[in-house]
């Protein structure tokens, strides 16, 4: 009864949601339409589980006065704070203090975040392009030859040179040829292993999502 | 002036950020917990307003009663109910002894998108790739391709040891896959620096206006 | 430990700051590293040459979103800066929701810079949602999409927009995006109405665009922060472009560089060990 | 053309001024030099023959029609003064109906959409000088059909066909206990071996389902290994710390590792405080699973799933704290990063085939099996197209492009 009525939901679905793509009917487009609208809705009614789980978690870390623990308090005040801000009674429009707090706060943090990648993807290299194998040499040698086909001075270095034996033109073609028909492989092959999944989904063999067999 | 202090959190917050580099800190420990606690209130409010009033809370509490909207897509409140049940359904996770009943969302959800991507894939993957890749042998180029592909997907047949032809397709397809990710490696780089660039800029000249 | 292994233990934070150093030096000393001007690029600056002075203006869409615009202002910098230093009239707009104020103040900054006049010689028409049926309204009528400029005043009422219809009165689009607003204006623009269209996008995107060219689709692209130097390298007021391009010539060699020295360490290493291995038997 | 048009509009104004002593209306001569199209009294020539039937013999929900028209004389030359075609549709034939569109001069198609399929529309067209409008030309009344298969998609239907069959065969066989060879993946034993490591020195592991929601297979994929992976924590009492970007993955992934506890007779051993969800905020996440590996010291990180530009983060973040990496993604823009800084990396197909491999369930392999055969008949079908191609047969390859 826990397991069955899920695995017939999911089935019921999927089959659904499979035939639509081949049917350009109104009612079952409107139809599958609508219940990507739920999904939708399932997804956002979920954050609540997130935030209760964050609440949990920091809550007991103060409680416990475990190492961090006034971290926690800030994380908890934080989230207070846009929801106040947020919440029925303030607003989210343009040049609101909840607007403001993401565009001044959440914004840069996240951006600097990703920003790091300049100087790891740098150390990356270093220890990582090392002459180990033939493999590692074919790696080490795209990605120079990639690097210096990109910026100004690459190009300058071969200019003079006929088109075809330019860092930039190299760089295209690397990009467009082997490396394009490798990621075909990886994709068409990933591929296969998502429509296997999906139809073990489907048929409610692959259940782990639901947690174990039980 | 109020633009001056934004822009002076913002940059302390970028700056805390960067001290991670030189190594775990007092610093980055705030901002790491600040935009965890901003962005959870962000996102529980984001999603109320832009799914669950639109699309539950106002047809529901409206009960657009007299309104002849019956079927899919019309809109009609009853439907509305149906992802508002769901989503509630999720909250038994709160309660242990009836958590299970969870997984009924989690099935219609899962289930759907997974009828959902398949044959998106099967067209875009597969059936385009066939055609994208029928390529006769009668350039460069085009050999490159055939056989890079061909060698790739060797490498990822399983039902065979890697012995023999198969095993020379496959190593044929390490090489395209190594000379592949070092080229993509590389031409990441740029777009990386350019993000920091922006960040370095907003620090010397949004906020320290010194260039 | 010999000077091999000492490189192959370097605390990465000396490679982080070699980075950092990289990125600022720059901004302050822009070194003007060589850069050499591709056609696509030499195409835009062209075609933008080409136009007219004080008469029918150029349809800038400035369409980038914050994530892009470190790649994407400085074109735009750039070519409003030669639209206006040859007294070419200038018509912006955006067709990011979030691009309002960016393209706002890119605009308002040059056009100042320049001692240009709104209505006169530039206009800002501000942001329209619906990318496709933007464009290909803009086609018919312009007036339809956009009754009035960003602040309010109809069209009819700024004389440099006064008769103007649809894209007959253009001659040139370029739209400077992150994301498909380029191929938006290609498609929507110059497919159904022969509008020339120009364009900018990120580093990343740029080969996607390639095949554009070669058909004429585009008459000229400026791909990432390197396309933007060239450009500045054209009309020869060197920026954020170039001292972009100065950090990411930098980096890039000395990630090269970087990569050679760890594999030097690495083989002196290892040959040393072999040694002290055979030493050992 | 285009001088043509400014003489004809000088000549019309000519015309207009002279009539204008005899009563007609002005017209203001600058006004009218700025439009290509002076303001008569004079409605341009209708356009000629409009023809309207279903859209492409429709592989559309039947709410398409596509239309054409003959220009009208007026457009562009004779007296050149079409600013737009105007495209009327109606219920009835009696009344015009509505307005449908404004088509600028020169064109002589367009695609009404959105209609209401299987419904009765009459449509006529107008030429419009900006001021009058011609007559009005009709065509017969249309009605968009529904259709029931989208026939271009047929090659789709086909091959998933063959693929599911392929499949359920192979599942079958395993079911029936056949011996399916599958060969070892060298990713997998990576993953137990960096297990075993934490455990002997006594520290967590980290398991990053990736940022993707659990709609995306290789969620579902992850959570499949996190259970195998779950159950080897919980044999030998070794924390594990999972960190989900997406609460529905939260929730699940609890599921999955208490459950996986209880299999191996751990259950107390079960500690909810580590199947954390930290932030939907795809940078906040990385910072705060950096936070975690610097500060709890894990010593393996796995990630497996759905991974985007966090991917790097991570993984140097992780080779700093001293951890075995092992990570797998189908994201190919991702997998050169995690290639280059993680010990092991199951790519692309191999983290599905995981999933069915550990779990040794034999149903499992059977798609595994599929997959592979899928492959051979999808290289057979390119060879064949090549050399259909490269004798002039293309028909074959187009059935094969569906878009």
């Amino acid at each position: 009864m826990r397991r069955e009525i899920p695995l017939a939901i999911t089935f019921l679905i999927g089959v659904f949601m499979l035939v639509d793509f081949f049917v350009p009917h109104h009612g079952v487009s409107a139809a599958a339409e609508e219940m990507k609208q739920w999904g939708t809705i399932v997804i956002a009614a979920s954050i609540l589980l997130g935030v209760g789980n964050l609440i949990r978690v920091h809550f007991r870390k103060i409680r416990r006065k475990s190492d961090g623990w006034g971290y926690s308090i800030m994380t908890l005040a934080s989230m207070a704070v846009m929801l106040y801000f947020g919440g029925p009674w303030g607003t989210i429009e343009e040049g609101s203090a909840f607007n403001w707090m993401f565009l001044n706060m959440q914004v840069p943090l996240q951006s600097t975040m990703f920003s790091l990648l300049a100087f790891f993807i740098a150390s990356a290299a270093y220890r990582a392009f090392r002459l180990r194998s033939a493999e590692a040499g074919l790696l080490l040698i795209a990605a120079i030859i990639v690097m210096l086909g990109r910026v100004p001075l690459g190009q300058f270095l071969t200019r003079g040179l006929p088109e075809k034996a330019t860092l930039p033109w190299l760089t295209e073609t690397i990009m467009a040829y082997p490396n394009m028909a490798a990621f075909r492989g990886i994709l068409m092959g990933a591929a296969l292993g998502v429509m296997a999944m999906g139809l073990r989904i489907i048929l409610g063999i692959e259940r782990s999502y639901l947690g174990g067999e039980k | 002036m109020g633009t001056l202090i934004w822009t002076t959190i913002g940059a302390i917050l970028t700056l805390s950020v960067y001290s991670f580099l030189y190594k775990d800190n007092p610093f980055y420990k705030f901002a790491e917990h600040l935009v965890v606690g901003i962005s959870a209130g962000y996102y529980l409010v984001i999603y109320y307003y832009n799914f669950i009033d639109p699309n539950v809370v106002t047809p529901v509490f409206q009960l657009r009663l007299g309104d002849q909207a019956i079927g899919f897509g019309s809109g009609a409140w009853w439907l509305a109910l149906i992802p508002g049940l769901l989503g509630l359904l999720l909250y038994t996770r709160f309660f242990p002894r009836v958590a299970w009943v969870a997984r009924w969302s989690l099935g219609i959800y899962v289930g759907g998108y997974a009828g959902l991507g398949i044959s998106p894939v099967m067209q875009a993957r597969v059936i385009e790739q066939i055609g994208a890749n029928a390529l006769p042998l009668t350039s460069v180029t085009n050999v490159l391709i055939v056989v890079g592909l061909l060698g790739t997907l060797a490498y990822f047949f399983f039902s065979m040891k890697h012995k023999g032809i198969l095993g020379a397709l496959a190593r044929v397809g390490i090489v395209f896959l190594m000379v592949g990710f070092g080229a993509s490696f590389g031409y990441t780089v740029m777009s990386r620096i350019s993000l920091l660039i922006g960040r370095v800029s907003f620090l010397l000249h949004d906020w320290l206006q010194v260039v | 430990m010999n000077v091999f292994e000492k490189m192959l233990a370097i605390d990465r934070r000396w490679i982080f700051l070699a980075i950092g150093v990289a990125v600022i030096l720059p901004f302050f000393f822009p070194l003007g590293l060589p850069v050499v001007v591709t056609p696509p690029v030499q195409h835009l600056y062209d075609a933008v040459d080409e136009i007219h002075p004080n008469d029918a203006p150029l349809l800038l869409s400035i369409d980038y979103a914050p994530a892009t615009l470190p790649e994407l202002e400085p074109m735009a910098v750039a070519i409003l800066r030669h639209a206006f230093e040859r007294d070419v009239n200038v018509v912006v707009m955006t067709l990011h929701p979030a691009g309002y104020g960016l393209a706002e103040s890119a605009l308002l900054t040059v056009a100042e810079e320049m001692g240009q006049e709104y209505g006169t010689d530039y206009c800002f028409l501000g942001f329209q949602p619906g990318t496709s049926a933007v464009i290909l309204g803009m086609g018919v009528n312009i007036a339809t999409v956009f009754p009035e400029d960003a602040y309010g005043t109809p069209l009819a009422e700024i004389p440099m927009m006064d008769g103007m219809r649809n894209y007959d009165d253009i001659p040139l689009v370029i739209s400077l995006a992150g994301w498909s607003a380029a191929e938006a204006w290609v498609y929507y623009a110059y497919q159904p109405f022969g509008q020339a269209v120009g364009a900018g996008v990120t580093a990343v995107m740029a080969t996607d665009f390639y095949p554009y060219l070669s058909s004429g689709q585009l008459v000229g692209l400026l791909g990432g922060m390197r396309g933007a130097a060239e450009y500045e390298v054209l009309i020869d007021t060197l920026d954020k472009g170039v001292q972009g391009m100065d950090s990411q010539s930098i980096i890039h060699i000395m990630i090269i560089i970087l990569i050679v020295l760890g594999n030097i360490a690495y083989f002196g290493a290892r040959r040393r060990r072999k040694l002290e291995e055979t030493e050992a038997a | 053309m285009e001088r043509t048009c400014v003489a004809l509009a000088v000549a019309a104004l000519l015309t207009v001024s002279l009539a204008g002593t005899a009563g007609a209306q002005e017209a203001p001569v600058e006004e009218a030099l700025l439009d290509a199209a002076p303001p008569d009294s004079v409605a341009p020539a209708a356009p000629g023959a409009l023809a309207a039937r279903d859209y492409l013999d429709s592989n559309d929900a039947g709410d398409k029609i596509e239309l054409d028209w003959e220009l009208s004389p007026d457009d562009g030359e004779g007296s050149c003064d079409v600013v737009a075609y105007r495209l009327w549709r109606s219920q009835s034939a009696s009344s015009p109906g509505e307005l449908v569109t404004e088509l600028s001069p020169g064109q002589t198609h367009y695609v009404d959409q959105n209609l209401e399929p299987g419904a009765q529309y009459y449509y006529s067209i107008t030429a419009y000088d900006g001021t009058n409008e011609s007559a009005p030309i009709a065509c017969a009344p249309v009605s968009g059909r529904v259709n029931l298969f989208q026939t271009t998609r047929l090659s789709i239907l086909v091959l998933m066909a063959v693929f599911f069959a392929l499949v359920l065969i192979f599942t079958k066989l395993a079911e029936r206990g056949a011996e399916l060879f599958v060969r070892r993946i060298p990713g997998l034993n990576a993953i137990e071996e960096a297990v075993g490591r934490a455990t002997e020195m006594g520290r967590p592991v980290l398991y990053v389902p990736g940022i993707g929601e659990i709609d995306n297979i290789m969620t579902i994929a992850s959570l499949t290994i996190l259970s195998h992976v779950a159950k080897i924590t919980a044999r030998y009492e070794t924390p594990l710390i999972v960190p989900t970007a997406r609460a529905v993955v939260m929730s699940a992934a609890e599921e999955v590792v208490k459950q996986a506890y209880a299999e191996v007779g751990q259950p107390d051993a079960y500690n909810p405080d580590n199947i954390r969800y930290l932030s939907d905020a795809q940078f906040a996440f990385a910072g705060a699973v950096n936070g975690i590996m610097l500060r709890e010291k894990p010593a393996a990180n796995l990630y497996m799933g759905a991974f985007w530009a966090e991917s790097l983060l991570l993984a140097e973040t992780g080779f700093e704290a001293g951890a075995i990496q092992v990570a797998g993604t189908a994201m190919v823009s991702q997998l050169p990063f995690f290639v280059t800084s993680c010990d092991f990396t199951l790519m692309g197909e191999e983290l599905y085939a995981a999933s069915a491999y550990l779990s040794r369930e034999p149903k499992l392999l059977g798609g595994l099996k599929g997959s592979d055969w899928m492959k051979v008949v999808t290289i057979a079908l390119m060879a064949l197209g090549a050399i259909l191609n490269f004798m002039g047969f293309e028909s074959f390859v187009n059935w094969f492009q569906t878009q």
